[in-house]
């Protein structure tokens, strides 16, 4: 059973005739529910929502703008506060597409470096995800007590490696900005452990919760032709059946000497795309621990980089797979040791946009959780 | 010694004492609840929970309740100002009128009433009109969100709730609750009625709004519900009405259910063993209440309604109508426990198979998962 | 103690002002309310009578719960109509509902 | 005397808390003095020693009624479209006349009848069996009809107020 608008509902939008009082709830942008400084304004009619309109740019910090007025290392620190649960796939990002004009070259250790710290960061913010999405389902916080252990695990690992936690820019243009530490493959396997751990009880705790799948199974699905036709990646597009995943479709770094699935869903409601990220972070176990086999030594940062970075005219669009989805870098230059232009396509806010359509139609507390499943981040989203 | 004799010659005194010593130990008892309550879930969630105020931060409930007296008592310009300020007090009336019928002990409480069972829910279904008041006057939509939710749902579940316990009070033969209470020396009546205990049990967390209910106060969603515009000494007083309903609510479901003061041994080893049992009672029921908050998320509205007219209500009826014909024609009373346990297995049968439509753990669903390799689709 | 006749004149007051408000007020909730109040004062009256009048004390009580049972019937049947005019026409005052249909 | 004095004090109350019904402003307000009468009358009941009836009127009135009358309040509110609500119809000094001429008409009757068999002053204590005994027995069928009409009000509430497609 598909629970999109009733025809009652849509008639109801369209025809002025009947007048009926709906109200109009402000949810945010301080609201536990919105994750953030996001703001939706729901029209309802008793519980079911008739409209939904979303506001952002609470956290607009101009993201593109600074980056054209900071050289290219210095620009660094902005980008990694993007998707700021997952600080070291931005910062890997955003490199990834300098390098791309600049054609600067990374040794093959730092590339797996990359790969590691991508996949602590991603299994960093699909734990965010779960912990906030069990909230925001009601389990009174105990889902985000679970996913907090493994997280604060996580950033005390790149602490250890980086020196900060949320914001390391540990990875630098050319490379990562220091080698790992004597004891990184042993503390990586015991984190890996642990992060397994955790995974097992958050799924034995919400997976296994018969008012959770209640609560989650056919709310909101989304066919395959209106995510494509939304623009929406990542697990969201995943979770729709389509396995498109930028580490397989145009693998960069050392992805495509990895083995690893895509779990893809069924039918793209939200127990799947919840099914979807918690498959994923099984998977960015897997890629961890074939980085850590395959390893090689070497150096971990391009010893011929020039002092500061110039680049003549070349303009490259670096597509990667961000924790969120497809997380694109647009980066142009003019000459100079700064971008003449730099664009983020950020997935949160592609995403974001089929919020309207998943919402209208359903009841208040199922709005709440439609937005907890696409997942965003508002630094991300406002850029 | 007994409770049962007035402790002064006029009664009117004697009801006024008993009245401020219930009142008196159930406020420090929620203080202390509450602080129990913040260990036991952090217990849970894998956390300590209040350490910093005093030796296992003991002395947090004191330092809460002084942050609350002390903080700013805030109107909004919005609100209806006696509404909004006489909500909180109306709300509390009730527990406390229940709290005045309920035997702690053999004779001991406030006052024992012929019609005690009848009493307790009549009144306790009351507060239902504060909160409602809170969520009118609050000149707030979330407020107002909460108070109708608060209301279906409390319409919704009372009669789950009075259908079970009117199945006891068939057996049982009277309303009083100390004679129910009595009469469970052998065995108490959830061996008679564990249908009705389940379904007790699952009204009673949707009258107290507590998790998988707590749908009128749903925080990610309504931010608190009824009580969103409420501070200090107001907001404080709908947390004492909710804790102390939970102790009423516990005391008077250990009487109905779990034998009181009674089972085990209660009528024999005296006073003292009995208000122990009482104790260790509510503490362990008010311990599975939370116990339940801790681990299931929050049902949907329809969802909750659907589940009391469809799967509750009928339940309890159709034990109703068991009893019936088993007390008439004096069949034996264990056929009371066979129908029941097996209404109890129905209902634990239709979650069950409900939730096997679940998909098993990750591993089970690999079947999903694709091995993409090279550009997909 | 206390006489019949307070019991009465009592209810009397409660009746009188139940039909100043169904006659006076606008609001179809309200109008509910003042019928309830009426209500209330015949009840209270059948069971003065009975626990002044009756031998043995009852009858009234038994009518009084057949008043209340007719009023929740009453009330449930009422505001389920006073909600679907507010859905239809957004007011609930009863002067604009004078129509036959719509 | 002490009961005299309570019945008078909650005598006033109610007659008090009724006039708030029909003569307050708000609507909001006019329910909450309409529990707060109905309570009163239930503690007239307990004056008249017949408190299984008090109970009934708490949980029946207090528990269902009154929450009833407060949802639709809540679902029908009339400040969503900013005007204030006129709070009397144009017949209210006819109503006023009616209302008065009535009371004082009941009033006189009650005080001038003199009532047959007056058999005490104070009224005796109310069995709850017997209750139920007439209750389910004597007055079975009446009891059986009552319920059917909860019934019928039950099904036709949910029919009228039930969202139909096209509304």
């Amino acid at each position: 059973m598909t629970r999109w608008p009733e025809p009652a509902l849509v008639s109801k939008l369209e025809d002025p005739s009947l007048n009926t009082v709906d109200m109009t709830v402000n949810i945010g942008p301080q609201h536990p529910a919105t994750h953030g400084v996001f703001r939706m304004v729901l029209t309802i009619d008793g519980e079911m929502v008739v409209d939904c309109e979303p506001y952002i740019g609470y956290l607009h910090r101009g993201l593109e703008k600074l980056s054209e007025n900071n050289d290219y290392r210095q620009a660094m620190g902005y980008w990694d506060r993007t998707d700021y649960l997952a600080g070291m796939a931005c910062e890997a990002a955003y490199c990834y597409a300098v390098e791309k004009i600049s054609g600067v070259t990374v040794p093959e250790r730092a590339e797996y470096i990359r790969v590691i710290m991508a996949e602590l960061s991603r299994i960093n913010s699909h734990f965010m995800f779960l912990g906030a999405f069990g909230a925001d389902v009601g389990s009174f916080g105990t889902s985000f007590v679970y996913a907090w252990r493994e997280r604060e695990r996580i950033y005390d690992f790149f602490e250890e490696v980086a020196g900060d936690r949320m914001f390391p820019t540990y990875i630098k243009i050319g490379g990562v900005a220091m080698d790992l530490p004597d004891n990184f493959e042993s503390r990586v396997r015991w984190l890996l452990g642990s992060i397994n751990q955790g995974l097992e009880d958050l799924d034995g705790l919400l997976t296994g919760n018969e008012i959770f799948v209640e609560r989650c199974r056919d709310l909101a699905p989304m066919t395959a032709e209106r995510a494509i036709a939304l623009g929406i990646t990542g697990p969201v597009l995943r979770a729709t059946g389509i396995p498109w995943d930028i580490r397989k479709a145009e693998p960069y770094g050392v992805y495509d000497r990895l083995k690893f699935d895509i779990p893809v869903g069924r039918q793209g409601d939200i127990f799947d795309r919840f099914f979807v990220r918690l498959s994923e972070m099984y998977q960015s176990t897997r890629i961890i621990e074939q980085c850590l086999d395959q390893m090689p030594g070497g150096l971990v940062l391009n010893p011929d980089l020039p002092k500061t970075l110039r680049i003549d005219n070349a303009e490259a669009y670096f597509r990667y797979e961000g924790t969120k989805g497809e997380y694109g870098v647009y980066a142009m230059a003019r000459g100079g040791n700064k971008p003449y232009r730099m664009k983020l396509r950020s997935p949160s806010f592609c995403n974001l946009s089929a919020l309207r359509e998943m919402v209208v139609g359903t009841y208040v507390a199922d709005a709440i959780i439609i937005l907890g499943s696409l997942d965003i981040v508002l630094g991300e989203v406002d850029k | 010694m007994t409770f049962g004799d007035p402790f002064f010659g006029y009664s009117w005194l004697d009801a006024i004492i008993r009245v401020v010593i219930v009142v008196l130990v159930m406020t420090v008892f929620v203080m202390y609840w509450t602080y129990g309550e913040r260990k036991l879930v952090a217990r849970m969630q894998m956390r300590l929970g209040p350490m910093r105020t005093g030796p296992y931060g003991l002395l947090q409930a004191i330092a809460d309740s002084l942050k609350l007296i002390a903080k700013e008592d805030i109107r909004p310009a919005a609100a209806d100002r006696w509404v909004f300020e006489f909500a909180p007090y109306l709300t509390f009336i009730p527990v406390l009128m229940v709290l005045a019928v309920l035997p702690f002990a053999q004779d001991w409480g406030v006052r024992n009433l012929s019609m005690g069972l009848f009493y307790v829910f009549a009144v306790l279904g009351l507060n239902i009109v504060g909160i409602m008041m809170a969520g009118l006057g609050s000149g707030n939509k979330f407020a107002l969100l909460g108070g109708v939710r608060a209301a279906g749902q409390m319409v919704s579940y009372e009669i789950p709730l009075v259908m079970s316990l009117l199945s006891v009070a068939m057996i049982a033969g009277t309303l009083d609750l100390d004679a129910i209470a009595a009469m469970q020396h052998y065995r108490p009546f959830i061996l008679l009625q564990p249908l009705a205990f389940l379904i007790f049990f699952t009204a009673m967390l949707s009258e107290l709004h507590r998790a998988p209910f707590d749908i009128p106060v749903a925080e990610s969603e309504i931010s608190g519900g009824y009580f969103v515009e409420y501070s200090g000494i107001r907001w404080s007083m709908f947390q004492l009405t909710e804790y102390a309903s939970m102790i009423a609510w516990s005391v008077f479901g250990s009487v109905i259910f779990l034998g009181g003061w009674e089972y085990p041994k209660g009528g024999d080893w005296g006073w003292g063993w009995q208000l122990t049992l009482t104790l260790i009672k509510s503490v362990v029921w008010i311990a599975a209440i939370i116990w339940v908050r801790t681990t299931v998320p929050r049902l949907r509205i329809d969802q909750l309604m659907a589940f009391c007219w469809k799967v509750l209500l009928p339940l309890a009826l159709v034990q109703l109508l068991m009893n019936g014909f088993i007390l008439v024609y004096d069949w034996p009373q264990e056929l009371l426990f066979v129908t029941s346990g097996l209404g109890a297995a129905l209902l634990v049968g239709i979650i069950i198979a409900r939730a096997i439509r679940r998909p098993k753990k990750t591993s089970g669903l690999v079947g999903t998962y694709r091995q993409v390799q090279g550009t997909p689709v | 103690m206390v006489p019949l006749e307070n019991y009465l004149v009592l209810s009397a007051i409660i009746f009188s002002l139940g039909v100043y408000g169904v006659l006076a007020r606008r609001n179809a909730v309200l109008v509910l309310m003042s019928v309830e109040l009426m209500l209330n004062a015949v009840s209270l009256n059948f069971i003065a009578f009975a626990a002044y009048l009756d031998p043995n004390k009852v009858t009234g009580a038994i009518f009084a719960v057949f008043v209340i049972t007719v009023a929740a019937a009453e009330v449930g049947l009422a505001l389920a109509i006073v909600i679907r005019l507010f859905r239809n026409r957004a007011t609930s005052n009863v002067d604009e509902a004078a129509t036959m249909k719509w | 005397m002490a009961t005299e004095v309570l019945w008078w004090i909650f005598a006033a109350a109610i007659v008090g808390t009724s006039a708030g019904v029909v003569f307050s402003r708000s609507v909001i307000h006019s329910a909450i003095f309409l529990i707060l009468s109905l309570g009163g009358v239930g503690a007239m009941y307990v004056f008249l020693t017949v408190e299984f009836l008090a109970l009934v009127q708490f949980l029946i009135y207090g528990g269902a009624v009154t929450v009833l009358i407060l949802l639709a309040l809540m679902l029908t509110r009339v400040d969503a479209s900013g005007k204030p609500e006129r709070v009397n119809g144009t017949q209210a000094p006819w109503a006023l006349i009616v209302g008065g001429v009535l009371g004082a008409l009941l009033v006189i009757v009650a005080l001038k009848t003199t009532w047959p068999g007056n058999l005490s002053d104070k009224p005796a204590q109310i069995d709850l069996n017997l209750i139920s005994q007439r209750l389910f027995v004597d007055f079975g069928a009446p009891f059986v009809i009552a319920s059917v009409l909860l019934l019928v009000a039950l099904v036709g509430a949910i029919i009228l107020a039930r969202q139909e497609d096209g509304d």
